[in-house]
């Protein structure tokens, strides 16, 4: 619609924020950001968990108003920009976390955000296909997993015909092959005329995607430059200065002493989603469960969690586990970190020591009784572990930066010191630093002898980190890799193989 | 120490904005009417609404959970008439008493169970429970042969004495109360059931993730807030000599007041007792205080009411205005240079990302 | 807004400072019976010059009621009338209040008498009992074998249910009818209307509703019309300028009340005298402006057996029966 | 199978619930499902069926309103007091439905404009709109009411009184715009996700405000009907309605939680209240012990209507992994159901490898 106007005759910018300043509590977390946007041009924002992306891309939308600063969009000063005028001025938003509807269907999540006259059914179907998934329209919103309804809303980021497109975070729910397929679409509509803020922690894909990059760090411009004229080195020294780059060391397939016990079994187990799983998960080791999106992964690790009926055994170190319940899971030394970190993962209400400690509240009790003290020492030591933000432990997650979130919902998981940790999808959303982090700690973490369930569609992080690698497809395990077989060809070739079999077929 | 922390924290917040209207309130109606002023008088006169109070502590519990409990009234009528109707058999004062609070457990017990089972939405289920435990409250006074309509009296001057007297100079309901409320703000700040009560109410799903034992924990919110009821049933037949079936009718929209003007989120997971505590009295004064200033009850309702709106809207307004003030001035502030961000902890990154290729 | 009130109130408690304050109060407010007694009493107190505040709350409780009265004896009230809404929970607050030498009287609905001085009586529970039974022999004959009903307010009303079991007995004890249900209507008039209606439809030879309470007697009067049935006999208390429509249109043909407003007048005018210094025993006459000479009764009439200095009961010489009649003579 | 997306299985549970009722009362009792008195019971119904009506839509924006009863008596005074005094009825009844709208729109613009939490500022004009009619008839209750105006309420029309038949109308009206407009949908989207609905252009704010107005001027109208089928209005009326109100609308299905429910259901809660309440005369419960039953009765509606929507909701749970998975997964290995039954839009990999 709006973007075949615009796309011939005005050269100007689609978009200029000149000085802009927004604070939180009395925290800058954004010092003066210029930025402006080209019509046709995908401008990719980067930087650090809580450097200030989001909420800069927020004031774009008109979600967050800014303290100071000038917003200039298609050429006309805007004041007071809303949600609303922004629509009006052809800005949208595809945010970081999925904001849609619950209770509607899928399709009318999209026809509802696209106006008087939303598009046809078939017209969202083909875009839907497009992007290579199919989610059914009439399923409820909140039947959708986190990546489904990550989906719907580039879906309606696409449609919306959009002269501003802003797309935070998109396929840090995505794998591969709908992030390649996504990418296609934003080109058609760069093509087009459209310009496109686009935020990332996946460095490939911007130079892949986009023509300039801009680099925050603390709420400053750190970094402006064309893609074609730096490298993601540079992107990441600037992002993270005096950085020492460092490799994760490659996980090999972990020796194990004949006659150890695994410390996770699973035999015959079929639930909701999925059948017939079984699996050895031995100390020490990191076990990759790669797979599509929508391979019942979630739903295996909420099984053997507790948190759904399932059929079949659970062995915790050789001992039967029956009645499962996360509560007892917890006490058997059996963590689960959950993709959905906002739905399931944390208390965005709650303090960031109420999170840490929740999972352990009789460890830093007497009696019932909260030891404040001991509360705080855990929330200390768990952050430190896991490089949180610096800053009041008081405050409420609610108010952290996406990647913050997740390392608290990690946190939370890791406080009652398991021995068998199960992290689905852990680095979603998650910076690079914190990324390496997150490895290191993992790895760390294997060698001292925890068990990890590691579900990531993100292959790379699999073939990084897994000594085996099971993939999962339709519910069931199709195939087992290990040590020098775990390579990015093979994992994907074994997950998409479905795809393959069945056009030979 | 903890609960210390958390009641200073909270003096910073909603809390320490309920003193400072708590303060003007006195000012404003002392110098109105200068009899309101009078110590003895504020002090004795808090027994009109100090009952209310311990109802409304036990239900912030509940309400933090992200439940509520309409049947409260009820639950004071049934632990006011156990009490009376077993008294009037013959059984003695204190175990009616005691016999009272059970009945008022018993009710929590079954809100709290009702709720578990059904899944349905507590504010109907304690709508069913409110018709059904005032109903027993009439039931057991009629079944007792005790005319429901004429109360209960003739209790021992030691029981009434509860209510109505006083130690050391100070009125025994007062007493009763700070220890009432001193012990739900340990239970709710200071134990792992009132963190985990307050957390399932800001993510029941999350909770359950956990491991909490959600269904426990809710069942014992609700026991508690019938113990509150249960308390102030006993307190208030004390208070008033009487045991009556319908002592507890019309409770419910001022109990729910003090909740919510306590800083008590109705969709759970926030809120202090502190502020509940405070809001008992900023209340309660501020109902006396009108009238005291001469408006009749019409007038007491609609001021009453304005307050209560104005209050609360200056409850975001004012921190909206400072939380603007203080980011003028952090902009003002020149950015530090050498920015130490959040993610520069671990100062190593993994090259992993530059290998990465599609 | 509030502050024009505030200074006028204070005005007037300025002019009034020497006038003794007197708190007049309902059981609940918003019901035009007690608004009625209310400015009788107010009325009462210019006349008498006495400060007559008609305070209340618009729920009947008795806790409510207890604060009410504290904020009364805190304020310096020199005399408290009350329609109690519990016979004993007041007692406490009525038993500071006159240790602190306030004159507690009641009105309307009394209290256990030891708690008070003198109860503003409208007539005993056998009076008006009875009366609710002879308006309905008026048409229908103690011989009848018919179907009665009750419906009033709630089962925990004092007076209305003593009122209710006492009909009920002389019902049992003088004639054939039989009771077949009693409903509420907790003082909503809209469920009173419903409850009537459900109740004369599940009981098709009901011929007697005896609805002794201001909300009921009218919503049951507006059932009738709505489902046009005109052979039922409806009686009970309410207020005439209620009634008024009903009783012309003929729903209703009698119903009964006393004149509130003289009762509120009344219960000042003894105010006015026992603070003047005056001395009321039991046997005692005196005469008040419009009302005739009025005798102390004993507390006996009531049934109870506490009698004492200084403490009685003070009837209404009469009670009123309306009808198409009279009722235009009525303004309340 | 497309679910026409306002019409869900709970509002179907509550129809059927209340028909049962209604039936197994007249077993019992079978004069109470006669016409005359099903009419009757319809009539009863209207005031709190719109009250519920304006409840559900403040609800479903994940608000609440607890103020209607108040309103309903304040706008019942005023307009009683006008017509007692001989103005129009044709002027009175927009005035009366514009005030219920003016007082409705202050609770809207104080929780969106003002800040207020719902419940604290409709708690707040609870008192005050009522201390407010008690100051404009200084207690007094509004009597003669002309008999044109109460003519209105003994009208009928094939058995049944025009008001049941205009509520009736104006309901449906009501769910033809909350399903049907796009101000409809943006209300749901309100409630099930502000932050959503902003993102996505709508008016957030308007909408409560809307919503709060159309509350008001729902209670406004009951306020009419109160006065048309009794004549008078006191101080007193309406009070507690509101928890009746918002309880019709809940068990109706209507969510606490917003952005769910529709005015059919909360129409159908303040049926099966309002015959609840009726039936006790019919079954002879005698009224000591009323409330005792009718807690019992609502308890027992609540506890089978979870376990319909607990069975519900299993059924759509297994049919849902049917279709994901081709088969099941209990009973577990075995019986797998033909690839055939797949939706044809559904996974690349439709066949169980
Ligand atoms: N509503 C809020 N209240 C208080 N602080 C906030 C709020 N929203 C964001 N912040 C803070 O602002 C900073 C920037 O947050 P922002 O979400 O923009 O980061 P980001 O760059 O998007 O990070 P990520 O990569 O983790 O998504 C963070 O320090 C965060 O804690
Ligand atoms: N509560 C639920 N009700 C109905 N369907 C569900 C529910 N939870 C998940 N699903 C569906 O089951 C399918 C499997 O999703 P799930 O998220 O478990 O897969 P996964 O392998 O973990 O993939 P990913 O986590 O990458 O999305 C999805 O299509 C999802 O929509
Ligand atoms: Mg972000
Ligand atoms: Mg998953």
């Amino acid at each position: 619609m709006a973007q075949t106007e615009s796309s011939g005759d005005s050269p100007g910018p689609v978009a200029v924020l000149t000085d802009i300043w927004k604070s939180y509590g009395g925290v800058a977390v954004l010092k003066g950001v210029s930025i402006d946007l080209l019509p046709g041009e995908i401008h990719a924002i980067v930087g650090g968990n809580g450097a200030g992306k989001s909420t800069l891309m927020k004031i774009v939308t008109g979600m967050v108003t800014p303290d100071a600063g000038q917003i200039v969009i298609g050429g006309r000063e805007v004041q007071h920009l809303t949600p609303r005028s922004a629509h009006a001025n052809g800005v949208y938003l595809v945010p970081q976390e999925p904001e849609l509807f619950p209770n509607l269907s899928v399709l009318e999540n999209i026809q509802l955000s696209l106006g008087r006259r939303p598009p046809s059914r078939r017209e969202i179907r083909a875009v839907v296909e497009s992007l290579c998934h199919a989610i059914d329209l009439d399923a409820r919103a909140s039947d959708l997993s986190i990546s489904d309804q990550q989906l719907v809303e580039i879906v309606r980021g696409i449609l919306r015909g959009a002269r501003l497109l802003v797309v935070d975070e998109p396929t840090s729910a995505l794998t591969a092959r709908e992030a390649d397929q996504l990418f296609d679409q934003l080109r058609t509509l760069a093509h087009g005329g459209v310009g496109i803020f686009y935020v990332s922690h996946r460095m490939p894909e911007i130079f892949a995607l986009c023509d300039r990059v801009t680099v925050l760090r603390d709420g400053a411009t750190v970094l402006a430059e064309t893609t074609a004229n730096t490298s993601i080195s540079a992107l990441v020294m600037a992002m993270v200065p005096d950085s020492v780059l460092r490799d994760v060391p490659q996980r090999a397939a972990a020796v194990r002493q004949p006659g150890t016990l695994p410390a996770l079994t699973i035999d015959g187990l079929t639930g909701n989603g999925f059948r017939d799983v079984c699996l050895d998960l031995y100390p020490g080791e990191v076990l990759g469960v790669a797979g599509v999106v929508g391979s019942g992964r979630t739903e295996l690790a909420e099984t053997i969690y507790g948190l759904r009926p399932g059929i079949g055994t659970v062995r915790l170190r050789g001992e039967d586990y029956e009645r499962r319940s996360p509560r007892r899971s917890l006490a058997k030394g059996l963590s689960y970190v959950p993709e959905d970190r906002h739905e399931h993962g944390v208390f965005l209400l709650g303090t960031i020591v109420d999170n840490i400690s929740s999972t352990v509240m009789s460890s830093v009790a007497k009696a019932g009784f909260i030891d404040g003290a001991a509360d705080r020492r855990l929330t200390d030591q768990m952050a430190t572990d896991l490089a949180l933000q610096p800053g009041d432990r008081n405050r409420h997650v609610a108010n952290l930066s996406g990647g913050n979130q997740q390392k608290v919902s990690l946190a939370k998981a890791l406080a009652p010191k398991p021995t068998v940790i199960m992290l689905d999808e852990p680095s979603r959303g998650v910076d690079v630093a914190a990324r390496g982090d997150l490895y290191r700690l993992v790895a760390k973490l294997a060698d001292a002898g925890l068990a990890v369930l590691l579900i990531s569609s993100d292959f790379e992080e699999v073939v990084q980190l897994s000594s085996r690698v099971l993939i999962m497809r339709d519910g069931v395990i199709s195939d087992e890799l290990a040590g020098q077989a775990i390579t990015l060809e093979s994992v994907r070739n074994a997950a998409f193989g479905a795809l393959n079999s069945e056009v030979s077929a | 120490m903890n609960v210390a922390k958390a009641v200073l924290r909270g003096a910073a917040r909603w809390e320490g904005a309920l003193v400072v209207i708590l303060m003007v309130e006195v000012v404003v109606f002392g110098a109105l009417n200068p009899r309101f002023l009078d110590a003895g008088r504020l002090i004795s006169s808090t027994s009109d609404f100090l009952y209310l109070g311990i109802i409304a502590l036990p239900l912030a519990i509940v309400m933090m959970t992200g439940g509520i409990d309409i049947s409260i009234g009820s639950i004071v009528s049934l632990s006011a008439i156990v009490t009376g109707v077993t008294f009037a058999n013959g059984v003695n004062i204190w175990l009616a008493a005691c016999l009272g609070l059970l009945a008022a457990l018993l009710a929590g017990l079954a809100n709290g169970l009702a709720i578990v089972a059904t899944g349905a939405n507590p504010m109907v289920i304690t709508l069913g429970t409110q018709f059904l435990f005032a109903g027993l409250a009439v039931g057991i006074s009629g079944l007792a042969n005790v005319s429901s309509f004429e109360g209960i009296s003739g209790l021992p001057d030691s029981f009434v004495a509860v209510g109505n007297g006083e130690t050391v100079g100070i009125p025994n309901m007062v007493l009763i109360f700070v220890v009432v409320a001193a012990i739900f703000a340990v239970v709710l700040h200071g134990t792992t059931f009132g963190r985990q009560a307050r957390l399932i109410g800001a993510n029941p799903k999350a909770a359950a993730y956990s491991g909490f034992a959600v269904t426990r924990i809710t069942i014992c919110a609700y026991l508690l807030s019938a113990l509150g009821a249960g308390i102030a049933g006993v307190l208030l037949t004390s208070y008033l000599a009487s045991a009556r079936a319908d002592i507890g009718a019309n409770m419910l929209m001022p109990v729910l007041t003090l909740v919510v003007i306590g800083g008590v989120s109705m969709f759970g997971g926030e809120g202090t007792i502190v502020g509940v505590i405070i809001a008992t009295f900023v209340i309660g004064f501020l109902q006396q205080g009108l009238r005291f200033a001469g408006m009749s009850e019409s007038e007491v309702a609609v001021a009453n009411g304005t307050a209560l709106v104005l209050v609360a809207s200056l409850r975001w307004w004012t921190s909206h205005t400072a939380e603007t003030l203080k980011n003028q001035r952090a902009r003002r502030r020149k950015p530090r240079t050498p920015i130490t961000g959040s993610s520069l902890q671990g100062p190593e990154v993994d090259v992993l990302q530059s290998t990465r290729t599609r | 807004c509030s502050d024009s009130t505030a200074t006028t109130d204070a005005e007037g408690s300025a002019d009034a400072a020497d006038a003794p304050r007197v708190a007049f109060i309902p059981k609940l407010t918003g019901v035009g019976f007690f608004e009625s007694g209310g400015a009788g009493a107010e009325a009462a107190g210019e006349k008498y010059g006495l400060d007559v505040t008609y305070v209340g709350s618009p729920e009947a409780s008795v806790a409510k009621q207890v604060e009410l009265i504290n904020t009364e004896i805190q304020q310096g009230a020199e005399a408290i009338i009350v329609s109690s809404v519990s016979p004993d929970g007041l007692c406490q607050v009525f038993k500071k209040a006159m240790a602190q030498d306030i004159l507690v009287l009641t009105w309307d609905s009394d209290v256990n008498p030891e708690c008070r001085t003198y109860y503003i009586s409208q007539g005993t529970a056998d009076q008006l009992g009875a009366m609710l039974v002879e308006m309905a022999e008026v048409d229908i004959a103690k011989t009848d074998k018919v179907e009665v009903a009750f419906h009033y307010a709630s089962p925990t009303v004092t007076d209305q249910n003593q009122w209710a079991e006492k009909a009920k007995q002389i019902i049992a004890d003088e004639t054939s009818w039989t009771v077949v249900d009693t409903v509420f209507s907790e003082n909503q008039t809209e469920l009173a209307v419903q409850q009537a209606e459900a109740l004369i439809n599940a009981n098709p030879d009901l011929k007697v509703i005896f609805a002794p309470d201001a909300n009921a007697l009218p919503g049951t009067a507006q059932a009738l019309e709505s489902l046009s049935r005109t052979d039922l006999n409806v009686v009970g208390f309410s207020t005439p300028n209620v009634m008024r429509p009903y009783i012309e249109s003929g729903t209703i043909k009698r119903f009964g009340l006393w004149d509130v407003t003289k009762q509120g007048e009344l219960a000042v005018a003894v105010t006015k005298q026992l603070l003047d210094g005056k001395k009321l025993n039991v046997g005692d006459s005196f005469d008040v402006d419009g009302l005739g000479t009025l005798e102390v009764s004993p507390n006996s009439v009531q049934g109870y057996d506490y009698e004492a200095d200084g403490n009685g009961i003070i009837l209404m010489p009469e009670r009123v029966v309306f009808t198409k009649d009279n009722i235009n003579d009525f303004d309340f | 199978m497309t679910v026409p997306g306002f019409l869900k299985a709970r509002e179907v549970v509550t129809i059927a619930g209340a028909l049962i009722f209604i039936v197994g009362v007249g077993v019992a009792q079978p004069r109470f499902v006669e016409y005359e008195n099903l009419t009757r019971i319809a009539n009863s119904t209207v005031i709190l069926a719109l009250l519920a009506a304006g409840a559900a839509l403040v609800i479903i924006t994940r608000n609440i309103d607890v103020s209607v009863g108040s309103t309903m008596a304040l706008t019942g005074i005023v307009g009683g007091s006008m017509l007692r005094d001989g103005v129009s009825i044709a002027v009175v009844v927009p005035v009366v439905i514009l005030a219920g709208a003016g007082l409705g729109a202050v609770n809207g613009i104080g929780v969106t404009y003002g800040r207020v939490p719902s419940i604290v500022m409709t708690l707040g004009t609870l008192g005050a709109y009522r201390g407010i009619s008690f100051i404009l008839t200084s207690g007094h209750s509004v009597e003669n009411i002309p008999a044109e105006f109460k003519k209105i309420a003994v009208t009928k029309l094939l058995g049944m009184p025009v008001i049941v038949w205009g509520a009736s109308a104006l309901l449906i009206g009501l769910m033809l715009l909350m399903s049907r407009t796009r101000a409809g949908r943006h209300l749901y989207a309100t409630g099930d996700n502000a932050a959503g609905a902003r993102l996505i252009g709508v008016r957030t704010n308007g909408m409560v405000i809307i919503a709060f107005s159309a509350s008001g001027a729902l209670a406004a109208l009951a306020a009419l009907v109160f006065l048309a089928q009794i004549g008078s209005v006191s101080n007193q009326a309406g009070m507690g309605i509101e928890m009746r109100a918002i309880a019709a609308a809940v068990i109706g299905g209507v969510a606490l939680s917003g952005g769910v429910g529709t005015i059919l259901g909360a129409t159908f809660g303040a049926v099966f209240i309002t015959t609840a309440t009726s039936s006790l005369s019919f079954i002879g419960i005698p009224g000591f012990w009323a409330d005792t039953v009718i807690g019992a009765i609502l308890l027992l509606a609540l506890f089978a209507d979870a376990r319909v929507r607990a069975g519900l909701e299993k059924r759509r749970l297994s049919a849902r992994y049917k279709r994901e998975l081709g088969g099941p997964p209990e009973p577990p290995p075995g019986d797998r159901p033909a690839p055939a039954a797949l939706p044809s839009e559904k996974r690349i990999a439709g066949g169980v490898a």
